[in-house]
């Protein structure tokens, strides 16, 4: 299988160590990324209203890419998946969007959802599988205790993202357990973080970040791990700073893999 | 000029394309929402306003600017109606007009060096045409 | 020359209103054969068909379409006047221009065109309408409630007492069920054992009824008034004969780990257990998955133990087969899985619990012996929030599209009983409608918050956060004021939408008896049948037909039995006479009736024939035994030569409908 | 489709008493619209449909025909359903042989619960037959004589 690779915006600039960390773990885990030629910006948040159509041609033009070339698509970032998932799932499932879009695309062969989008995390669970990268794991990341920061957009809505129970997901616990690690569950685990508030109203974010990690903290959490840069950015930025660090999947990963740089950590 | 309430409804049902007469105002919406504390109105009065006739008073509302998207209140509704669309709805018949944009690059002080694209490139298009 | 008379129903305005009724009259009349056509406002009621009657006699009519609501619904009234003035009852049509008409058309040309064509379809099959004589069959007088919890002892009670026997067959070791877990009942709020297991007792001593417990329905053939059931009597592992019911081997049973059904997990119970101390029988019995001597062939200790050698671990399962005239369906209802709802924290936080676990908590027999705790501390709480409508009025997926009726009355008796034990306890109640219709209900709900200072605010809870000290957290918002909240309850309560017994599904087919899309029993009709269901002979008692509350289960179970007792009543049923019929003229012999027929109601047999050419000859046809066939038609079809047909629905009829409609 | 706004399809629907007749009531209870040019026939189970009633049907210049049953496994005679569907999927594979588009017919399972579902099944098979058009092969055979 062809793992078709689309690393986004901020995972070549802000995020390096997310998209990285991936690329190595993925050569390791015999799953190479194969980074999509001419790539665009997925626009970072899903057009919801209908109409929006020239908001979704970025999405549709990588999934067509996709196709071409065995029909997979792997993103890492929260966002990106959010909106190309949601984006195939509307080219599968709304004829009237599916036509517009083909019609100002022009392509060969019409698009109508055919690409499957994986998250890395569901290429770890159900193409490698936690036992296997369990026993891949070197360094094994003993007696720290990880909360996994799910966010918003790598779970909700449900009905069409369909990566796990989105009240009550399990995928980046078993990861956490896979390389080590324990696991720590807290209830706020997939509450928001305040997103893009950060440019506008920083004390919200910083209220609604320091509920996060007051819960994640008192349910015995030492640091968080997340998939999104957004919520990297607005974790690490708020609530007491430092007091939980915060770091993406791929670079735990990366570290129970022995194959993180040296120098690693946060930019 | 008076607004034509019924047309105003309409096209925020268009835009938001969800069944907001599902909606039995049991707010739960309100109570997920992350951002209600800070909200003039709460999303199931938004919901109810708009059920009722009063679509031009939204217009108004701060509460489209303090929605994060975040979709909670979509996930946990038990009748399956998101208020999220409709906040979207309520921003985009606003920002889509010619010289309303919420949030001017020129209009925030200071980005830090370190606020990763994904967050900028967010915020503008949420405030923004 | 045959006389039809066409007879057109207005339906007050159901029909009337969209139907041009004196058009279609008048279409009709236009039609050969139609001796009579006429509209009227209520066919069905008596001046209604005291003008059918009087139409037959004047016109000396033979044949009878009426225009009206589905047969489903007036078809048997139309049938039997038919029968007052001489006329066989199976020369009457339908024309359902109600239902397929006149309530799902809004324009009136195009209702009225429909209308037209359905009389004429109706009056074309009428034509080759012939007269019918339905046969007999016997009853058993048996009936078999399957259920053994309030509406299955109440209708097993009420069957008895008329005098028939009656066996209850119940999955659980003991007969009780959910209601012998609750701890006070509304609206009197009186302990729910005291009324219940005296009538336990009643069912376990009548000389009518007998209990297979720990028992299920393994298959079920046969049809109304006669029923052929096979129950599977599963091994106890302890003989019932023997057991004293003393409890020391419960008392002892090493192996305590499985967590006590009847505690709601609550609390662990041994693998070999009574469920509770009233328990109806009270014999223990094994849960072999849990016993230790099945998994590893050690222990034996109840054996050693028992005083009366009761214990028997080769006892094996037994098949009972039995005769019954009616089948009584009462198999009750659980509370949904939250697994779900990750939201509420339920799981994530042992101080979350459900309605029916905190019945468990406040009952004097229950894990606390009624002591309010929560069960993470042991503590009694300061603040407790009860949420209603947990998976309810839900069409997102996740919950059930249906309002559940009996939440908002136990939310406030749970809220009533646990501020009058423990004034000191903040109880809120989050709801979004208060629904209490009943007699005394609303009183009830509004004694809670005027007498007992229950609070009441109107919003749905959000989300339950729990922290790592245990701390509660929930998200609600108070929609009058429109205030958010975040509030820290020491206990919280969910009123867990309710759902038919898993049970319900298997039964439905096995039964031939229809489900909704919830599993719940579809009743014959929504209105006039409500305890019956569509096949004939099965009757419906207490949840398993739909959410309902004790007092009305209690009512319905009344009701079935006198269904049960009308029909066990009569000595001899007529039979549906539009049965298959083989013309034996033009039979082959070749018998691929025999291999479709459901019922085995065909058989071949060497009979003296004559053939269509006139020839006399003995050779092998196929014969259909009246009393077996349901007249499914499957035959019919199978038949290559077109000699099996079946009556009431030939194949003349249908295709004249057909041709009338094209 | 605008163009076909006039023509008005010939529908037949054959409904078995337990499950669909009794949901064609409850969508008649509920007020679900369908088409008017949608007439049902009463059958007590599916299995009483002979593909030859289709057939005539079809011979008689309806545009559509659709078989309603009990959904597979809740059949009221236990089995019928189960032989109809056998019964139709054999006539499926004949219709277009016969002279039949053979998406002019269509197998459906709607239960007694199903009023709304009874309407939408009728509502999709009727919009579907309008953009098939009139049913013109047999009639074209009848007319040559």
């Amino acid at each position: 299988m062809i793992y078709n690779y689309y690393p986004g915006c901020t995972l070549s600039t802000k995020a390096k160590q997310l998209d990285m960390a991936a690329r190595r773990c993925a050569e390791v885990l015999g799953f190479p990324l194969v980074e999509l030629p001419e790539w665009q910006c997925c626009g970072a948040v899903y057009p919801m209203a209908p109409d929006a159509i020239a908001e979704r041609l970025s999405a549709v033009r990588a999934l067509v890419a996709a196709r071409e070339n065995g029909g997979v698509l792997v993103t890492l970032c929260s966002a990106c998946y959010h909106v190309i998932k949601r984006v195939n799932h509307d080219m599968a499932t709304n004829a009237e969007i599916r036509q517009k879009v083909n019609n100002y695309l022009q392509l060969e062969e019409p698009y109508a959802g055919e690409t499957r989008v994986l998250h890395y995390l569901e290429v770890l669970r159900d193409e490698i599988g936690w036992e296997k990268l369990a026993q891949l794991v070197s360094h094994p990341l003993k007696e720290r205790r990880v909360g996994a920061y799910y966010g918003c957009l790598l779970l909700r809505p449900g009905a069409v993202l369909a990566l796990d129970d989105v009240e009550s997901p399990t995928v980046m616990e078993a990861f956490i357990k896979a390389l080590g690690a324990e696991p720590v569950i807290y209830s706020m685990r997939n509450e928001c973080c305040g997103g893009y508030l950060a440019l506008k109203d920083k004390a919200q974010c910083e209220k609604l970040v320091s509920d996060i990690k007051n819960n994640a903290a008192s349910c015995g959490a030492q640091e968080l791990v997340t998939a999104c840069p957004l919520c990297a950015y607005n974790l690490t930025a708020n609530g007491a700073a430092g007091s939980l660090p915060t770091r993406y999947f791929t670079e735990l990963l990366a570290e129970a893999l022995g194959v993180a740089e040296s120098e690693g950590g946060a930019e | 000029m008076a607004v034509d309430e019924k047309q105003l409804t309409e096209d925020i049902l268009r835009l938001a394309a969800t069944d907001v007469r599902r909606c039995m105002q049991c707010g739960r919406c309100s109570a997920n929402c992350p951002e209600g504390f800070k909200m003039d109105l709460l999303p199931h009065r938004v919901m109810w306003d708009l059920n009722s006739g009063h679509a031009s008073e939204l217009l108004e509302a701060d509460a489209p600017w303090q929605c994060l998207s975040c979709m909670a209140c979509e996930e946990r509704c038990p009748r399956g109606v998101s208020p999220a669309r409709v906040m979207e709805a309520l921003r985009l018949l606003q920002i889509r007009q010619q010289g309303n944009n919420k949030l001017p690059a020129e209009s925030v002080e200071h980005y830090p060096s370190d606020m990763p694209q994904q967050l900028l490139v967010a915020a503008f298009r949420k405030y923004n045409k | 020359m045959q006389k039809i008379g066409v007879f057109v129903c207005w339906c007050g305005s159901n029909i009337a209103g969209t139907v041009d009724v004196a058009q279609v009259v008048e279409a009709v009349r236009q039609i050969p054969d139609v001796a009579y056509a006429i509209d009227y406002k209520y066919m069905c009621s008596e001046q209604g068909q005291e003008l059918i009657r009087k139409a037959v006699a004047d016109y000396k009519l033979d044949r009878i379409v009426v225009c009206s609501c589905s047969p489903r619904m007036h078809e048997a009234t139309f049938r039997k006047c038919a029968e007052g003035v001489g006329i066989n009852p199976y020369m009457v049509e339908i024309a359902n221009i109600r239902e397929q008409c006149s309530w799902v058309l809004k324009d009136k040309a195009e209702a009225t065109a429909k209308a037209i064509k359905l009389a004429k379809a109706a009056i074309a099959k009428v034509r080759f309408n012939g007269a019918l004589k339905p046969g007999e069959s016997q009853v058993v007088k048996r009936a078999l409630v399957i259920g053994g919890g309030i509406a299955g002892i109440q209708t097993a009670l009420d069957i008895a007492e008329a005098g028939y026997k009656v066996d209850i067959v119940e999955k659980e070791p003991t007969i009780g069920g959910r209601m012998a877990q609750l701890d006070k009942i509304f609206p009197t709020l009186d302990c729910s054992a005291c009324i219940l297991t005296p009538k336990m007792v009643d069912a376990a001593n009548h000389e009518n009824i007998t209990l297979y417990t720990y028992s299920e329905v393994e298959s079920v053939s046969g049809f109304v008034g006669n029923f052929d059931v096979t129950i599977r009597k599963k091994a106890r592992s302890v003989k019932a004969d023997m057991c004293s019911g003393c409890g020391i081997c419960t008392e002892k049973c090493p192996s305590r780990k499985t967590p006590s059904e009847f505690d709601m997990g609550l609390k662990n119970r041994g693998a070999i257990y009574i469920p509770f101390a009233q328990a109806i029988p009270k014999v223990p019995v094994i849960d072999r998955e849990a016993c230790i001597k099945f998994k590893t062939g050690k222990c034996g200790i109840c054996s050693k133990l028992c005083p009366a050698g009761a214990i028997d671990y080769t006892q094996t399962d037994e098949l009972i087969t039995e005769k019954y005239g009616a089948i009584v369906l009462a198999t009750g209802f659980k509370t949904i899985s939250l697994d779900k709802f990750g939201e509420y924290g339920y799981g994530a936080s042992k101080d979350v619990i459900t309605s029916l676990e905190l019945e468990r908590l406040t009952n004097a027999a229950g894990p606390t012996e009624g002591h309010l705790v929560c069960p993470s501390t042991g503590k009694e709480p300061k603040k407790v929030i009860i949420v209603s409508c947990v998976g309810s009025r839900d069409v997102s997926g996740r919950g059930k599209s249906y309002c559940s009726k009996i939440c908002c009355m136990y939310n406030a008796k749970h809220a009533m009983y646990i501020r009058e034990k423990y004034p000191d306890v903040d109880v809120t109640v989050f709801y979004i409608d208060v629904r209490t219709p009943g007699k005394g209900f609303d009183e009830f709900q509004r004694r809670a918050v005027e007498e007992y200072g229950v609070h009441y605010v109107r919003g749905q809870v959000g989300k339950v956060v729990v922290d790592g000290d245990g701390r509660l957290t929930v998200f609600v918002s108070d929609l009058n004021s429109g205030r958010k909240l975040m509030l820290n309850p020491d206990l919280v309560v969910l009123a867990t939408a309710v759902q038919p017994s898993p049970d319900a599904r298997k039964l439905a087919t096995m039964l031939t008896a229809s489900i909704d899309n919830d599993d719940f029993y579809v009743e014959a009709h929504p209105k006039l049948r409500p305890v019956e269901s569509p096949t004939a002979g099965i009757f419906l008692s207490g949840m398993c037909q739909g959410p309902k509350d004790i007092p009305e289960t209690v009512s319905q179970a009344g009701a079935a039995a006198v269904k049960v007792v009308g029909l066990l009543a009569k000595d001899k049923l007529l039979t549906n006479p539009c049965t298959a019929q083989c013309d034996t003229s033009i039979c082959s012999g070749c018998l691929a009736c025999t291999h479709v027929c459901p019922y085995g109601a065909i058989t071949g047999e060497s009979k003296p024939v004559i053939t269509k050419l006139g020839v006399r000859e003995t050779r092998t046809v196929a014969v259909v035994n009246n009393a077996l066939c349901q007249g499914c038609g499957a035959c019919t079809v199978a038949c290559p030569c077109g000699a099996m047909d079946l009556q009431g629905f030939t194949n003349q009829q249908i295709l004249a409908e057909v041709d009338a409609l094209c | 489709m605008l163009e076909k706004k006039n023509f008005e399809p010939k529908i037949v629907a054959f409904c078995c008493n337990w499950c669909s007749y009794a949901g064609a009531d409850g969508a008649g209870t509920a007020r679900k619209h369908y088409p008017a040019n949608i007439k049902i026939i009463k059958v007590p189970c599916s299995c009483r449909v002979n593909p030859l009633f289709i057939l005539r049907a079809f011979q008689r210049g309806a545009d559509g025909v659709i078989m309603c049953g009990c959904h597979p496994g809740d059949c009221h005679y236990s089995t019928g359903n189960y032989y109809a569907r056998r019964r139709m999927t054999l006539l499926l594979s004949m219709l277009d042989y016969l002279g039949v588009a053979g998406e002019r017919f269509r197998v459906e399972w709607v239960s007694a619960a199903e009023g709304a579902r009874f309407a939408q099944v009728m509502n999709d098979f009727a919009e579907h037959i309008a953009a098939l058009g009139e049913n013109v092969k047999l009639r074209d055979l009848r007319c040559k004589k």
